[in-house]
């Protein structure tokens, strides 16, 4: 059985900018991705205690190393000041790699 | 907070809002509604401009902050809304079913002024610069990105879930009338005023944990937090009672005027103006206005409605005993 | 759809009916309910071997497909009984307590059908295969694998929580009786058409988001989930007043066999024939036949059992305003 | 378990336990409640350092599993102080209002002391270590973090959720009185055994999934379970008697002393005594004690307080049907 | 403190389908995993708003390299053709190799 | 755009370990995590089932390495003998170095 490398992008964000991010990936014809509410504690604070709106949110995206680059300028440029939000990149193995 | 409350109670809430508001206005009809509520519409813009002025050249908040804590304090809060209902109920005296529907209306209109001046005043920036440099396409995309931004969330403002259910029961309440709510009256009347209380002992402990952040607001806004909604309810009542609404129907203006959004302003602004800090809007509004206009300002405006009214004051004393009840 | 209604109503729901049909089978018994069981468990058997025909013959729709929709409107759905109890409560109609019994014998029986008929077809293909080609290990785990599948899906929907909570409290029902239901029938009897509408209203917001979703049902299978129910709701509601049932007894014996399983089928097909489509008959069952059943069909079967049972019509007109409530 | 049962039904029933109790306070006052409270404390002590002695000798548990289940049967659970409290109100029977006032105080009482002598038994331990090894400064900071511990988990489990909601509502219950709670009955009153009985339906749904969990807690512990409840919650109710208690009010004592806490223990003692086996404490105190408890005990103390009240026993066949409603 | 190397196996499926992923889990002797709901986008639409069945789920393995083969290829059998399902294989570090 | 190397702790414990392990995080100088309930299974047997305080809770922190092995010490010594916990350590790519 053979594993392809891929990326994993993982973005942890306040919850009212996941549209936003959603927007970014499809605007890199991106459409797979997984999303969860998580809590968290980072530069603006306590968050995910409290109305569903004060949650955090995690996206994560398994794509092919060349869109990595475009999408966390994209993120970076439009939603690091103003938003609460972190970024990491991996390195997975996948079977199929037509589904990314 | 948990899910079962911070996302049912809610909705819950504006459902029986709207099923009531619908059954009265089945009683009195469209007409009378008309006056009130385009009155109301100039008085949340009027009061939406008021606001960034004073926030803007006596606070000397950023343009982004003075537009989103406008617009937070020149919208209207369900919750709040479901308080004074519950409290009028106890005290006996009825208001206009229509209400509710200036409720709805009013729901988006702030937030449309204040994130249209902001687009307007960014976009103003741009132009500014670009003159200033030269030609530069991002600019152009930065504008293009304001302007879709604005319409983007006019639509969703307009189409949002809140709107949505409190026009739906409306309108259900309208046809359904008295007798078609019976059956459902145990849901959505008796338990109404149980299901505020728990709703406000969860927003108790909420605003418990936020006391950290009430110090961080600063001294300008805890005022404003106190001192606009005053100004704003007042007018409210008095305008509503020249306008002829019974004391509790000016009671209800008074508070629609003096309450300030919390649950819809982070939603809508947090997209369209998310340069302004959500820190300083939720916190005021939650953590320091909600809980004010509740606990003080309601029993005044209910005074001073009696007063206009020409009748007989509560007994504030034995009031204050029964405020969360 | 918060989670508080998502998994806590269903539940809620079905103890709901199963107090109500044990508090009224203690005042008929059990051997009444003995031929209307038999009677509804063949109707419900030979419907879903007539859908299936017509789902693979006419819609040409592949085996798995055929099963899993032919099953889903086979099976009966426990939403929609409940819709029917508070129809029929606020039309002052009462119905046989055993037909609660009959929907939780009926909830397994078109699932174990279509499950064992497509194991067969599976088999027979796969013995085709091993015939046609050689001895093949894989294959004889494939056969394997089939049977042990139904076996222990048949176990499953048995011991299924559904049933449990529906035959539990049948059974708590049928042990305290009316007396013994007077503390706790504020919450399982008043608040019970409450509940149904705030249900309801979920499940117009998840309705509305698949509409997308609709659209690609195709044609075809439109039209079977609105004639397939019609049919099938009529000739329950025909051959239950032959076998003596009341005038709502008959109505909701004509619902059970109306209605689709949305809830259940996905959970037990999902494992069963996962090789069918879910959106296929998740969509059809909850977004069309649903609401078809319960604002149509409903006041439709009502009018028949009326006349069949010689009684005054409802006012059909009356009805389109109160059917939500 | 969904969440909406789960989280939101314990908050819902200690806030109908506290205002209960502190309307019925306003009644009576607070002198009548001092010695109750006094005794219960003492004998809450005395059980806890009774049970430990039972366990660690005779049961053979380490000192850590040994001080936890000692503390576990020591306390007081107000889950089932609730199902009490509506068996009472099914039989007609009233309770002293300030029995919630000794739940919310008996809470943290024999948590705070198996903490205490958990953590001298092992500064003891660490002590001698230290005395024939040598000076170790990992063993000073060991020394530190325990007493530390104890003084942080008697801050946190003193201002704990569950006892500021119970004060709290002890509180507000006493503020507003009988009149001011009329509009909110229907959900703190009428509601309260419906709750219940969805509660328990959910719990014993739990409890059944832990049916290997209690085979594995061994024959001694399954006997101290029932035998140990059943001793404390005699005594209760004796004693109370002796005080001076109504017949309910001694019921309700005798159950406080009986009931193992299975909500607040896990989450006091995972932190305090984190040596101990979690699995031994929650399996016997939800598997065991508390359907024992509600199921055999309470009708046992109910006709023990009949009788020594000198009134007319109640029909214990009768009851047996009617235990959950 | 020494980190030995292991794999980190992220199966999201639709929730339906983990019963089925435990299940070969188990027939490989794999009984340590961790889950949880998710939401997501991909090849079968949009999934996890409405009713619960209707969620995806994450199951998470830390197993030794040498298992990983047997399981992906068991999965990717079995439940690629039916279920909305992805996985991919990441690197990580465990202290007590014991344990998996 | 440039990533730079840092550190992704993962932490599996039962719920009521989670005040310990961010304690111990803060005696690092962290103070940025994320969290989030899951359900699992491990040698304390299934967890998740049942009341909230009988979950389990991930906690996930991105860091700089020379921190990962000073925290993962502390935690092995004083919550592995008593709580249902697991740990992991991986590489990945973050662009903001300064955040963590
Ligand atoms: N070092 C970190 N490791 C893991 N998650 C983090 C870290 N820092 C921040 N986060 C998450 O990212 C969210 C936003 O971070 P921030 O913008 O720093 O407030 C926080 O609420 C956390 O959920
Ligand atoms: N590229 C991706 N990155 C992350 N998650 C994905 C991706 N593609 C699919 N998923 C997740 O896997 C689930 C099933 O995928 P699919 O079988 O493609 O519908 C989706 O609902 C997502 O939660
Ligand atoms: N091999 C594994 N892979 C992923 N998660 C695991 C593994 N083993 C244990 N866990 C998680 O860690 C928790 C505690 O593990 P344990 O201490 O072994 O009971 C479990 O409840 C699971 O959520
Ligand atoms: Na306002
Ligand atoms: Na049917
Ligand atoms: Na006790």
């Amino acid at each position: 059985m053979k594993l392809y490398d891929v990326k994993l992008l993982t973005i942890t964000c306040e919850i009212l900018a996941q549209k936003n991010v959603i927007e970014i990936l499809k605007n890199h014809d991106i459409t797979g991705y997984t999303t969860y509410e998580v809590e968290g504690n980072g530069a603006k604070g306590l968050r995910g205690q409290g109305f569903k709106n004060e949650k955090n949110v995690k996206v994560e995206v398994v794509m092919r190393e060349e869109k990595i680059s475009g999408v966390v300028e994209d993120i970076s440029r439009t939603l690091f000041p103003d938003f609460a939000i972190i970024l990491y990149v991996s390195d997975v193995g996948v079977v199929r790699t037509e589904k990314f | 907070m948990p899910e079962a409350i911070s996302e049912f109670l809610p909705i819950y809430l504006l459902a029986a809002i709207g099923l009531h508001g619908g059954i009265e206005m089945r009683k009195t009809g469209f007409e009378e509604m008309l006056i009130p509520m385009v009155v109301a519409i100039g008085l949340s813009l009027l009061f939406t401009l008021n606001h960034y002025q004073i926030l803007r050249r006596l606070g000397k908040f950023n343009i982004f902050d003075s537009y989103a804590l406008a617009s937070t304090y020149g919208a209207v809060g369900a919750v709040t809304f479901s308080v004074g209902l519950s409290f009028l109920k106890n005290q006996g005296v009825s208001s206009e079913g229509y209400l509710a529907a200036i409720l709805a209306v009013l729901e988006p209109v702030a937030f449309i002024l204040a994130i249209f001046l902001t687009n307007m005043a960014v976009s103003k920036q741009i132009r500014t610069k670009k003159q200033s440099i030269s030609d530069d396409e991002e600019l152009d995309i930065g504008m293009k990105q304001t302007s879709t931004k604005l319409s983007q969330v006019l639509k969703e403002s307009i189409t949002g879930k809140a709107i949505v259910i409190l026009l739906g029961s409306i309108v259900i309440g309208y046809i359904i009338g008295k007798e078609g709510f019976e059956p459902i009256s145990i849901v959505f009347d008796e338990l109404f005023t149980g299901a505020i209380v728990i709703f406000m002992i969860e927003m108790g402990i909420i605003a418990g944990q936020r006391l950290e952040d009430i110090k961080k607001v600063g001294i300008f806004l805890t005022a404003f937090s106190v001192i606009i909604p005053t100004i704003n309810g007042i007018i409210g009542v008095l305008v509503s009672t020249a306008l002829g609404l019974s004391l509790g129907g000016a009671v209800m203006f008074g508070l629609l005027l003096a309450s300030a959004s919390f649950i819809a302003a982070p939603a809508v602004l947090r997209h369209a103006i998310p340069q302004a800090n959500p820190s300083l809007y939720i916190t005021s509004a939650l953590g320091i206005t909600f809980p004010y206009n509740i606990i003080v300002l309601l029993p005044i405006m209910f005074t001073i409605s009696t007063w206009v009214h020409g009748e007989e004051a509560i007994d504030l004393f034995n009031y204050v005993t029964k405020v969360f009840v």
